[in-house]
C-alpha cells in the first residue's frame, strides 16, 4: 500500500534540523546576507549535528543516509536560509559526483581534504554549452556566478562526463541575486590541471539526478516558509475590519500556494524514494527540480504581494525569499536543462506513458498488454 | 515510505484493468456516440453482478466498521476504473453515494434492509444519493427540500438534480431540512424508497460529456416517508456533532474522485502520447513540453490523492489533504484533456476521439463533491481559520 | 494621438449585427447545432444586411470594408453563435486568399458563383504538414475535419501558394466538437482538378494573417458571451445567503476574464488597424490569434465552472461556448502555427523589441539610436 | 481607429530616449549598485532643471484645468521613462503625487502658494504625497494618522511609509483622519511643510529594488499645521461628494503607473531578446516561446493603458479601464523579467545585470497605486456590484 510515513530516525533528523533552523539560521539571516558568510558558531553547532557528512558512506565517516533523509534535511533548511545552507555544506552535490563516478577512492582523495579544511567549498557545475573547455589535461573558461566566495574543488560535469579542478581557479566577486550567505563569484579557470576525468553517461545522469533533488529540496524549504510567512502575517494583519487572511481572494491564494508547496514536496518526496529504492529516477528528479522551480516563482512572489509595500522592504524576508528561490532555480543549467531530462524518456515510449519511471500502474499496465 | 503497491491490490487493478479495457471504455465510447447512458437492463450490468461486482462494501456484522478496502485501495481503483471510462463506473450497480450516508449515520437495521440486498444481490441494483437541487449547487447548507413531521412518517416536498442512477436505484438518500433557516442543523437524511408516493417527474439531464451514467432530476410532491426511513432515527441529529461527525465521513470520498480525475488526466494523457508519436510530434518541443507537464502535474495530483488515502486509513485528520487532492487533481486533468486537443488538432475537432471526449467528460470532475471554490474553503478553515462568514 | 474611437458607420454596423445575432442566432443556437445549419429565415435576414460581401470590393458588388469591420462584424456573430457566423459567411477566409493571390478575377471566377448558390460555402485550409499533395494537376488527401457539411470550393493555403479545388471532393460527416451549426465533415480530395494555383509567400502570409484575424474576432466573441453569461448568473443565482458573484473570488475571477477579453480585443483591433493601414501585420494578426485562443481557455472552461453543475448541462449555452472556443482555436493549424509565424521576426531584430511589426514607439527607438 | 502618436508627443519621446540613454539608464544601475538614493544635490536633477524640467503641470492660471499634457501623453512618456528607468523617473523634482490632490483639491491660494515655487524653479524642489501608513497598506479607508483641530490650526500624529522623496521635499501631501470611526468621511488632506514643528524621524527604507529614489517613512508628533494648510479649506469636506470627486481624479494615475510597468516590462524583453540573439538562444524554441508570450502581454497591456488614457482624455468614466490596465500591466512586467532571468541562466544570478535589477524593480509595480486585490475591488464594483461590505 503506498506509506508516506518516515521512519522514526528521519522524523527525529527533521526535527532536529528545524530547530537548528529556527534557532540559528533563520534569526541570522540578513547577517549573514550581510556579511556573504556565516559565522563560526552557526558552523560549529552544524558540525555538532553532522549534516556535512550525511550522504557521506559510513566508511568514510558518514552517516550513509540517502536521498529521502538529504531531501528532508534540505528543506529543512531552506526553510531557515538556503544560502546558508549551502555554506554548510562544503561538498554540497560534489558528493554525489565523486561517489557516482569514482566511488570511495574518488571521495578519500577529494572530499575528504574539503571537509577538513575550514571554510572550504566544492562546488558543482553542470555545463552543458560548455563554457570550460580541456585540452590535454588542462581546463580553461569561466563561469558566470556560482553561489560561493571560494572553491576549493571544483567538479565540472557535462553530458558524458566529469572532471576534477582545484588549482587556477580565480573567483572574482559578484553581488549575486540571492543565496548571498553562500557567497557569489564568477570563476575564471586558467590552465587548472584535471586532477581526474570520467567518462559515463549513466553515472553524469545518475549525479545530475541527486543534484537536482538538491537543489529541488532546498527550493521546497525556500518556498514553505516563505508560504508560510506570508500566511502568519495574513492572518495577524487586519484591513478592510478584519485580518487580511479572511478576504476570500487572499484566502484562496494562501491555500493553492499550500497546495504548491506540499505537491512539491510530494514530488521530491517521490524522487529520493526511486533513487533509494534502486528505481529509475532520472525523469523524476528532473521534473521535481521542474515542479520547484516553477512553483517557487509562483509561491514566491505571492508571498511579497501579501505582505504588499511590507513586502518589498527588506524589514521582512520575503523578499530575500523571492531572490533565492530565483537563484536555486537557475543552477544546474536551469528549468529548461531539466525540462530536456524529464521528457527524453517520452520519445521512447510505446505504451501508456508512466507517471513516473518505474510507476507501479505503469509495470501492471505493461503486465497486463 | 514505499509508494509500490501491494500484491492483493496488484491483482485488483489487473481485473480493473482488463475489464476496463476489453468492456467499460468500448461501452463509454458508445454511450457518448449515442448521446443516453446505458440502459438499466444492459447485459453489462448483469455480467458485473455475476463477476460479484455491484455489492455493498458493508459487511453486514459490525455497523461501525464498513468492510472492503481502505481508503487506498479505493483511490488507486477509482483511478484505474476511471482510465478507462468514468461514465461507466458511475453508472456501476451498487449502493453508489447513498452508501456513505447509510453506513456513517444509519441505524442497524437500516442498514440491514437497504445495504441488505447489494451483499449478494440476484440482479443490478443500484442505490442512490440525492443531495443537490436545482437552485443551490455547492451551497448545500442552503438546500429547500422541505421535511414536515406528520403522524407516522415525514413528508417532502421538494426537488433535486444531479442525482447519478435515481431513476434506476432501489432508494434514494434525500437530504432535506426541517426550517431552512437553521442551516445544517435543519437537514435531516431520508431514505426515499421506489415508487413512493410523489417521487417522481425523473428526468435524464443532457450532460456535455459523462453520458454512459445517468445524471437525474426529479421532484417531491408531498412524498411520504415513514419514520424508519429517517437515517438513524430522530436522536442522530440531537446534537449537532453526530451529524456532522458522519458527514466528516466524506474525507474519503474526496480523494477517490480526485484519484478519478488523475485516471481521466492519465487517459487523456496516453492518447495525446500515442497520436503525437504515431504522427511524427514528439520531434517538437513544444508537444514534448506539454506532454511533460501533464504528466508532472498529474503525477503530483496522485501523490496529493495517496496522502489524503493515507491518511483516512490511518483515521487522521484530512480535511485539508482531502480537498487539497480535489481542487488540484480536476485541473490537472481537464488541462490534460485541453491540451490533448490541440496536440490533435483538426482530429480533436472531428469530435470522435477519446482526447475529445475526455475534454467534455474532465470539466465535470471539479463541480462533483465540491467545486474548487467550496474544496478551497474546506482549505482556508484549516489554513487560516476562514470564519464562516466569510465562507460564500 | 492613439485613438481608438470607431467611425459612426462602424458603430452602426456594429450595432446592427448585435441586434441580428441576440434576436435572430443567439435564440436558435442549440436547434441550429442540433440542425447541423441555419434555417432559411436567419439566412435572407443576414442576406439583407448584407454580411456575406462585407468584404467584397465594391466593384464586385461588396461593401469593401477593411479588417476592422470584419472583426468587429465577426465579434458579433461570435457573440450570437460562432457555428452560424461561419454558416453565414459562405465565402469565410477564402476572399482573402483569392484577393490576395488572384485579385479580382479570380474573385469573379470562384467566389461570386459560391456567392450566388444557395447554401454554398467555400472553404480556406492552412495545409503547412502537408495532408494534400498535388500530382501533375490534380490533388489527393485527406482533411481530418473541416466545419462544414459541403465544399462547394476549397481553396489549400501552404507556406508559399495556393491553389483552389473544386470538383471530387467527398465530405463525410462527422460529429465535430462545437461549431456544428456550420457542419461538420473530413474532406477527402480523390483526384480533383487544380482550377488555379498561385505561388507567393507574401500573398501566403498575408493570407494567414486575414485568416487568422477572421477566427481570432470569432474568439472574442464567443468568449466575450461565456463571460457576459456567466457575469449574469453571477449576479443572479445566490448561495451561502448571497449573489454568488459578491464572493471575492468569484469576483475576482470574473473581472479577470472581463481582463481577458477585453485584452484579446484590443490586439485584434490593433492588428485589424495595421492590416487596413497598410503597415506590417503578420506578426499582429498571428499573436492576436495566439492570444485569443489561449484566453478563450481560460474564459471558457471558467465560465462553465461558474455555473457548477448547471455548466455542464446542455439546458445552458456554457458548455457549448466552450466547445465553440476549444474547435475555434484549432483552425489554421492552431496555436502552434500562428506561434511559429508570431516568433519569425525575432529572429531577424537586431535593436529592440517592438511591441509590434511596426510599432510608433519602435519607429522612434530607430530614429533614436 | 488609429493608434500614431502625433508630431508633438513623437519629439518628446526622443527627448525622453535621449535622457533616458544617456543619464537615467546609467544612473539607475549605478545607485542599484549603490545600494541608495540619489542625492538630492547631485548634478543631474540640477540639469533637469535646466532642461526645464521638474516643473508643475499647473499652468497657474485657470483653477480647475490643470495644463500640461493629456493623460495618453503623459502615459507615453511614463512608459518611456520606466524603460529606461523607474526609480530615477520618480526621483525627479517636481511636485510629485501631491500635484494631483492640490490640482484637484486645493483652493487658489493654496496652489498659488504650494504649486507657484514648481512653475520654473530656481532649484531641483520636490513636493511628496504621505497617504500610506505603517499598518495600513493598500486599505486606504484604515488610516490612523490622526487631526485634531485647535486653536488657529490643526494637530497631526501618526506615521507615515512609502512616501517617495519626502525628506527632500518642501512640503508633504499628508492623509490624516479626524475619526477613524467615520471611514473616507472622516479623511482630511494636509500640507505638511518642510521644518514643522513635529515632523520628523525620517528613514528612507531598503527595498528590494528601485533603489534612486528614497522610499521615505517619517512621524508627526503633534505636528501644527495652520488652517491655511488643510487642503480645500474645511468647506471641501461638507459633502462627501466633494472629496470623493477630487479622488476619483486618480484614475489618471493607475494608467500611467501601468504605463510605466510596460516600460519596464519592455527593458527586460529588450534586454532578454539581445543577450539570446548574442548567445546563440533564439534558435531555441522555448526561449523564443516566452520572448513572444512576454511581447505579447506587454502590447495587450499598452493598448489597455492608452484606452484607459483616452476615456480620461474625454472625460468619460473609467475607473473600469483604469483598473483593467494597473491590474494586467504590472503582472505582465514581472514576468518579463522572471523570464528573462530565465534565459540569462546564471549571468541572472550574478546580480549585475539590468534584467536582474529589473526582476527587483519589477515587483513594485503591483503594490503601488493599489495592489492587483484593489484593482479587482474596483472592477467587480463596476462588473458585478461588489457591496462595501465584501470589498476586504
Amino acid at each position: 500500500m503506498p506509506d508516506f510515513t518516515l521512519s522514526p530516525d528521519l522524523v527525529l533528523l527533521q526535527e532536529t534540523v528545524r530547530s537548528f533552523a529556527a534557532q540559528e539560521l533563520r534569526p541570522r539571516e540578513r547577517a549573514a546576507e550581510a556579511a556573504r558568510g556565516i559565522d563560526g558558531g552557526v558552523a560549529s553547532a552544524c558540525e555538532t549535528i553532522g549534516l556535512a557528512r550525511l550522504e557521506l558512506p559510513e566508511s568514510l565517516g558518514g552517516a550513509g543516509l540517502g536521498a529521502l533523509a538529504g531531501a528532508i534535511v534540505r528543506e529543512e533548511l531552506g526553510a531557515g536560509d538556503a544560502g546558508a545552507a549551502l555554506a554548510l555544506d562544503p561538498l554540497g552535490p560534489v558528493l554525489y559526483a565523486l561517489r557516482d563516478f569514482g566511488g570511495e577512492d574518488a571521495l578519500r582523495a577529494f572530499a575528504l581534504p574539503v571537509l577538513e579544511a575550514a571554510g572550504a567549498r566544492a562546488i558543482l557545475v553542470f555545463d552543458a554549452m560548455p563554457r570550460i573547455h580541456t585540452e590535454g589535461r588542462r581546463a580553461h573558461g569561466t563561469l558566470p556566478w556560482v553561489p560561493a566566495d571560494r572553491a576549493d574543488l571544483l567538479v565540472v560535469l557535462e553530458r558524458e562526463r566529469a572532471y576534477v579542478l582545484r588549482d587556477s581557479i580565480a573567483c572574482e566577486p559578484v553581488r549575486g541575486t540571492g543565496l548571498r550567505a553562500a557567497g557569489a563569484s564568477a570563476l575564471r579557470i586558467e590552465g587548472s590541471p584535471v586532477l581526474a576525468e570520467w567518462v559515463s553517461t549513466p553515472c553524469a545522469r545518475r549525479t545530475l539526478a541527486h543534484a537536482r533533488l538538491h537543489a529541488a529540496a532546498l527550493l521546497v524549504g525556500v518556498m514553505r516558509q516563505a508560504a508560510e510567512f506570508s500566511r502568519r502575517y495574513a492572518r495577524d494583519r487586519v484591513a478592510f475590519g478584519r485580518p487580511i487572511a479572511h478576504h476570500q481572494a487572499l484566502a484562496f491564494l494562501i491555500t493553492d500556494m499550500a497546495a504548491a508547496v506540499d505537491a512539491a514536496r510530494l514530488l521530491v518526496w517521490e524522487a529520493a524514494w526511486r533513487l533509494d529504492s534502486g528505481l529509475a529516477a532520472d525523469e523524476a528528479c528532473a521534473s521535481a527540480f521542474v515542479e520547484c522551480a516553477e512553483a517557487s516563482m509562483f509561491v514566491a512572489p505571492n508571498a511579497l504581494q501579501i505582505l504588499g509595500g511590507h513586502g518589498f522592504m527588506q524589514d521582512h524576508p520575503v523578499e530575500k525569499y523571492l531572490r533565492d528561490a530565483r537563484a536555486l532555480g537557475l543552477l544546474l543549467g536551469g528549468i529548461d536543462a531539466a525540462r530536456d531530462d524529464a521528457e527524453r524518456d517520452l520519445l521512447g515510449i510505446a505504451g501508456p506513458v508512466d507517471l513516473g519511471g518505474d510507476d507501479p500502474q505503469g509495470e501492471l499496465h505493461a503486465a497486463s498488454s | 515510505m514505499d509508494l509500490r503497491l501491494d500484491a492483493g491490490l496488484r491483482t485488483r487493478v489487473l481485473r480493473v484493468r482488463a475489464l476496463g479495457r476489453e468492456r467499460m471504455r468500448p461501452l463509454g465510447l458508445e454511450a457518448d456516440r449515442l448521446g443516453r447512458p446505458i440502459p438499466a437492463d444492459h447485459p453489462f450490468f448483469a455480467e458485473l453482478v455475476r463477476l460479484g461486482l455491484g455489492r455493498t462494501r458493508w459487511s453486514g456484522e459490525d455497523a461501525a466498521e464498513p468492510g472492503g478496502f481502505g481508503a487506498r485501495a479505493v483511490v488507486v481503483l477509482a483511478e484505474e476504473m476511471a482510465y478507462w471510462d468514468r461514465g461507466v463506473a458511475v453508472a456501476f450497480p451498487g449502493p453508489g453515494l447513498g452508501e456513505a450516508p447509510l453506513l456513517s449515520l444509519g441505524t442497524a437495521e437500516q442498514r440491514e434492509r437497504f445495504l441488505g440486498p447489494f451483499r449478494t444481490p440476484d440482479r443490478p441494483r443500484w442505490g442512490a444519493l440525492a443531495m443537490t437541487e436545482p437552485g443551490a449547487g455547492s451551497d448545500v447548507a442552503g438546500i429547500r427540500t422541505a421535511a414536515h413531521r406528520e403522524a407516522g412518517g415525514w413528508v417532502l416536498s421538494g426537488a433535486k438534480s444531479f442525482a447519478a442512477n435515481a431513476s434506476r436505484a432501489d432508494w434514494i438518500v434525500v437530504f432535506a431540512t426541517v426550517d431552512p433557516g437553521l442551516g445544517r442543523d435543519g437537514h435531516r437524511a431520508f431514505v426515499v424508497e421506489r415508487g413512493a408516493p410523489g417521487l417522481g417527474d425523473f428526468h435524464v439531464e443532457h450532460k456535455m460529456g459523462l453520458k454512459a451514467y445517468e445524471s437525474t432530476s426529479f421532484t417531491l410532491r408531498d412524498c411520504c416517508v415513514p419514520d424508519a426511513n429517517l437515517l438513524g432515527g430522530e436522536s442522530a441529529y440531537d446534537r449537532r456533532a453526530g451529524f456532522k461527525g458522519a458527514m466528516r465521513s466524506f474525507n474519503a470520498t474526496r480523494p477517490a474522485i480526485a484519484a478519478m480525475a488523475v485516471g481521466m488526466g492519465r487517459a487523456a494523457l496516453d492518447e495525446s502520447h500515442a497520436f503525437a508519436r504515431a504522427n511524427g510530434l514528439l520531434g517538437r518541443p513544444r508537444i514534448r513540453d506539454r506532454l511533460a507537464n501533464v504528466r508532472r502535474r498529474l503525477r503530483a495530483a496522485r501523490l496529493l490523492c495517496w496522502r489524503a488515502a493515507q491518511l483516512a486509513d490511518e483515521r487522521r485528520p484530512n480535511a485539508l489533504e482531502a480537498s487539497m487532492a480535489k481542487a488540484v487533481a480536476p485541473a490537472a486533468a481537464f488541462d490534460a484533456a485541453m491540451l490533448g486537443m490541440e496536440i490533435l488538432g483538426e482530429v480533436g475537432g472531428r469530435g470522435d476521439s477519446l482526447v475529445e471526449k475526455l475534454f467534455r467528460d474532465a470539466k465535470a470532475m471539479d463541480i462533483v463533491e465540491g467545486t474548487g471554490q467550496i474544496q478551497r474553503i474546506v482549505m482556508a478553515r484549516q489554513l487560516v481559520d476562514l470564519p464562516r462568514d466569510r465562507e460564500g
